[in-house]
């Protein structure tokens, strides 16, 4: 059976993709749930479709511009949310709408007709190119890096940003430097599987994870265990019945979210007697 | 020995509009060990807060180890009054406490076998051995107090703030934390906060009161 | 695999009108397979596993070629599954034409001149005329792809051009009559079959885009004044945005299909509705 | 000039929505920004995709889907972060990629031609039809009437939540009555105005109100006019500038909020000197 | 007359998978005013919890003017130890205060001016008339303590729960809190946690201890 589904390069691929996604997902997931920041998916991979519109606008590729595009507006959302007061859903709902009307304005700028350039910044899984399998593991390995040499710093200021200042950590530079690595892997992971999935893979495993887990680090394995079998079991599936694969990993992974939180609340339950 | 630690003059410190603290002289020096009492609202959180370098004066000077606040994290431990935190982070009381070591790493370093078994050290000191792999989140009002202390302690500090640590501590670890305190009297400087007058001036070697403006001897310096 | 399917040359089309000719040419020498369910938003949109299955045994894809919205950044990743796919670009050797600007139509010509190559209406493949060249261009990439068979493709060919050459003479005598030739629809997809058969389409998604006010204003004034009554709309979007414009000239909305897979049933049904709708 | 504007229904109906939003969205802009929950406008809209893609799978009008299944996603969303101490912002991003999901596994199911079924989901303020004027008044009569009615209920669960169960409140009820509200609302302005505006006028104007305001019916107040405020000098400057509306108003806004931001930046600066 | 407030019979209570509570048996009476002391983490704010019916027991039993925890809300005051809060929330002080008779009203019902001037009131007694307007994110540690008490007071309940209500307050607040539930005394049943014993041990009529079993005249009844 096994055989039969990897005779296929495009399903060697998708296997390929969801496995190294999901040590980008997992680990930067960590980090968005504990900082409670779910919407940041979302929010940066609106905000760069301004960057598309801008590079369609100057006649460059469009993609140019999503990587600049994106990490400024990551840089912006930490300097609003620490220096503004401002809650990050906030900051990040105003980038996501003022992201999305830049990118329909220059658009609207430039003459001719006009693609729908939405296209360039969401992929599938299903559709992923060996170049950008490179592409995940460099960012993996970038993620891996710089997370392992940070580990204790970002660990303070997720926790307790005050005694992280206290203790003479650039807080700011430091979360700055997260957004970023996560700004990075929405937009690569984007591009790669898609929207729906990304905020998927960022969201449910760390979820799961955390009920697990009582350290930072013993969570990021679990959420990286759990993105990947959610993604094989997904995948597998959907060669099955053939049905849509990003969507079928997403149920996947929803379902078991569902199943963990039942059985918190029977085992609670039961205890509770 | 008098070389001042923490050094005011005339500090005053506006917020929301509101004079909070207004031309605050003080020294501190080195093995002072201060009791910093005063009304609620009478700014003792927000003058430990400017020595730390979290909050910006508006009017005078302050010095800490001879420069300006935030030089010399390394050298300073500190325990908040209230930490604001998310119940559900992941996060163990002895990773907690190793936070406390902080300070004493560089970018990039990890925590080393000395630094956890400080860290162990501290948990011992605080009663907290029984609880060290608790998620913070279940702890008791009175047992995350202790871990807070612990995570300063830990640090191995110079000058250590204190911001009413035994506000909600059982009296025998109450007994316990002054103990401690006056074991260490010798090589730490302390500023105490505290409400509970009676309980410190058997400990410290100075009070002083703060409410907006300090009423305390000018120069506590020994 | 299903064994019917055995031994015929694998086509895959990007769009539902290419594969029509991709089928009529290949007759029972091919197997054609449409790529994307038109009309998915790049969201929402995913193919399933067994697409991607088709697409990895297929020898030849056709596609559109002319910057139809998914082909701009998925042909690349489609490419990069199966790279011994041949490649047809149904546009080669089409004439592609800019979506002119309202007001700067007549006036600005020098202007329009400078940006003519940056966007074209990649709708090439509703006039009957392109679609004798989509039928030449498929011919020739089938014969490349599968010599042995060459005749056959031949035949086929011809004997669609001819039916598309029929076609188009039928609907230029079924429009010849009409007196006012404007018709408005919502978004702009049918400018080729505007320009074969002289009529002056109005689009209320000019170039595309998203409304201005302006924009809404020149399509309302224009709509009134050539006394249109009718807006037409894609069956593959919502219609309610072109009901609100139907509402504010007193008129109604209808369906006309630009990426239909009967080809020739499809345009002559849309000549019939754009007849219909003309006062 | 203003005559000029409104001589066309469209604009007049453009005003008349911008205006009758501004209400919905600035009440219930308020409970978003407090409770910190900007995720749930993309969460809701995208759940509903859910439902969009149920009614297509079922054959009748896919917008008959989408009230209830938005609904029911806001009860979820609701009961998953009471009940299962998971946070908003993760119960929200679950729904959000189920919800996709499940709408994309119906189109595929169903055979034949997929329609862009976002475009039954997303309106353009350019192009509201009076029958959706009468329901944005119907949406504001309601929420008007319920926030009135439970505005002390609601602040309580707001600010603290375990003192309003000690005082006899059914704060679960209460906290799915407040979503199903939000729900409400964006799923109705989401077809009327669209889906970024929507993230931007629940998220803009109170933002800018909680700068200015010591309580929550202050807020509420000062986020209506900020945002009836944005939304006709937005359609004034579209008019002027023949540019997209929807996205002229959402930068108005966006640039309101910067310079309100860096207001109070200067001025925390000038009073910190 | 003796009628028992709150009665616990053999309750206990567990918490991730720890038995906080084991076997404790409880009356307090009409008009009594227990103070509960106890180590940090010796179920004190969870024994409180329970009575408030915001935890659950998992054996024995509680009631609370005879019936089933939550029963009467209208009836009982509450003053949390911790206040998990946002400090931008836009709420001044005295909109918090006036939550305290959130018990007294019904679903639907506005809070009218006798609502408003007991809450004046309990600000006053509080002595946060000066800070009425204020946003309680800028208050300090004591002054929003005091905040927390004068909401219970503004329920005028018959029942008081205090955790820990003088921990951060500063002497002389400490002792008009004192007064003023010796005042109360008569018409109120009191629980007063506390690690305070010398300064409530002069007020209180009866002292608990609470290890998660309770050590404690049985019947405390007068
Ligand atoms: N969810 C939980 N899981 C495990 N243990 C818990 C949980 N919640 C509370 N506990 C433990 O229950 C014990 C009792 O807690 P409680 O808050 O009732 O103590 P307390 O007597 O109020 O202490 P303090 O004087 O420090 O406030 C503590 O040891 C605490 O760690
Ligand atoms: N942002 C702010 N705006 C206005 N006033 C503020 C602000 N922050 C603090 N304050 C006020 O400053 C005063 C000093 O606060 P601080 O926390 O330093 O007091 P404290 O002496 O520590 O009191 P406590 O004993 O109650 O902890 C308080 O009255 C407080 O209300
Ligand atoms: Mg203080
Ligand atoms: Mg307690
Ligand atoms: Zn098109």
């Amino acid at each position: 059976m096994l055989q039969e589904i990897f005779a296929f390069e495009f399903m060697r691929n998708a296997l390929l993709a969801a496995l190294l996604s999901s040590v980008a997902c997992g680990v930067i997931g960590t980090y968005v749930v504990v900082k409670k920041i779910g919407f940041i998916s979302g929010g940066i991979a609106h905000t760069a479709f301004g960057g598309i519109g801008l590079g369609y606008y100057l006649g460059i590729n469009p993609l140019l511009g999503v990587i600049p595009f994106s990490l400024a507006a990551a840089l912006a959302i930490g300097l609003l949310s620490k220096k503004g007061k401002v809650a990050e859903d906030t900051a990040i709902g105003t980038f996501w709408a003022v992201g999305m009307a830049v990118g329909v304005l220059f658009i609207g700028l430039k003459p001719g007709y006009a693609p729908d350039l939405f296209s360039y910044l969401f992929g599938n899984i299903l559709t992923v190119p060996s170049f950008d399998l490179w592409m995940i593991l460099l960012l993996d390995l970038l993620i891996l890096a710089v997370v392992w040499l940070l580990s204790k710093e970002f660990l303070a200021i997720s926790f307790d940003e005050e005694y992280a200042a206290v203790s003479g950590l650039q807080t700011t530079a430091l979360y700055l430097v997260m957004l970023c690595l996560i700004a990075l892997t929405v937009v690569v992971m984007v591009r790669v599987v898609g929207i729906v999935m990304v905020i998927a893979l960022l969201t449910i495993p760390a979820a799961i994870a955390r009920m697990l887990s009582r350290s930072l680090p013993g969570m990021m394995v679990r959420a990286v265990v759990l993105s990947a079998l959610f993604s094989i079991l997904g995948l597998w599936l959907s060669f099955l019945l053939d049905i849509a694969s990003g969507a079928t990993i997403i149920l996947v992974a929803g379902f078991s979210f569902f199943l963990a939180q039942g059985w918190r609340f029977v085992s609670t339950f039961l205890r509770g007697r | 020995m008098t070389t001042p630690v923490i050094e005011c003059n005339r500090l005053s410190v506006e917020l929301g509009g509101v004079m909070v603290l207004d031309g605050v002289t003080l020294s501190v020096c080195k093995g002072d060990y201060l009791g910093l009492v005063g009304p609620n609202g009478g700014g003792k959180t927000t003058l430990l807060r400017v020595i730390l370098g979290l909050e910006k004066s508006s009017g005078g000077s302050v010095s800490v180890f001879g420069a300006l606040p935030g030089s010399f994290p390394e050298r300073i431990g500190y325990v908040p009054q209230r930490l604001f935190f998310d119940r559900e982070f992941p996060i163990s009381v002895r990773e907690l406490v190793l936070m406390g070591r902080l300070s004493k790493k560089k970018l990039f370093q990890h925590f080393n076998r000395i630094d956890r078994e400080k860290a162990d050290a501290a948990l011992g000191v605080a009663g907290l051995e029984r609880l060290a792999d608790r998620r913070i989140g279940t702890l008791s009002g009175g047992e995350l107090q202790r871990t807070l202390i612990a995570r300063a302690l830990a640090g191995e500090p110079e000058l250590l703030l204190l911001d009413e640590p035994t506000a909600s501590v059982d009296p025998q670890m109450k007994t316990t934390i002054y103990d401690l305190l006056d074991n260490q009297k010798k090589k730490l400087t302390i500023v105490l906060v505290s409400h509970d007058i009676g309980g410190i001036k058997d400990h410290v070697s100075g009070i002083a009161t703060l409410n907006t403006t300090l009423y305390a001897p000018r120069d506590i310096c020994l | 695999v299903q064994p019917a399917r055995r031994g015929k040359l694998q086509v895959v089309a990007s769009i539902a009108p290419l594969s029509y000719f991709a089928e009529r040419i290949g007759g029972s020498h091919v197997s054609v397979s449409v790529m994307v369910p038109p009309g998915g938003n790049p969201h929402s949109y995913e193919p399933a596993p067994r697409q991607m299955v088709k697409l990895g045994e297929a020898t030849l894809f056709i596609k559109a070629g002319s910057g139809v919205e998914f082909e701009l950044d998925w042909m690349d990743r489609f490419l990069s599954i199966n790279r011994e796919l041949r490649v047809c670009n149904g546009a080669e050797g089409v004439r592609l034409i800019p979506i002119k600007h309202h007001d700067e139509q007549e006036t600005h010509h020098h202007e329009q001149d400078a940006h003519h190559h940056e966007g074209y209406d990649p709708h090439y493949w509703l006039s009957p005329a392109n679609g004798v060249i989509i039928a030449r261009n498929i011919e020739k990439a089938l014969v490349l792809a599968d010599p042995a068979h060459r005749d056959d493709y031949a035949v086929n060919c011809s004997k669609l051009v001819a039916e598309l050459q029929a076609l188009d003479r039928e609907i230029r005598q079924k429009v010849a009559s009409l007196k006012s030739r404007r018709f408005l629809v919502f978004h702009p997809a049918w400018g080729y079959y505007a320009e074969a058969y002289q009529f002056e389409q109005i689009a209320v998604e000019e170039e595309g885009k998203t409304l201005t006010p302006g924009q809404m204003q020149r399509v309302i004034e224009k709509a009134k004044a050539n006394h249109i009554k009718v807006v037409f709309v894609s069956p593959q979007f919502n219609i309610s945005q072109a009901k609100t414009i139907a509402a504010e000239i007193g008129g109604v909305t209808r369906s006309v299909d630009p990426l239909a897979a009967d080809y020739q049933e499809n345009l002559r049904s849309a000549t019939q509705a754009f007849s219909e709708s003309l006062p």
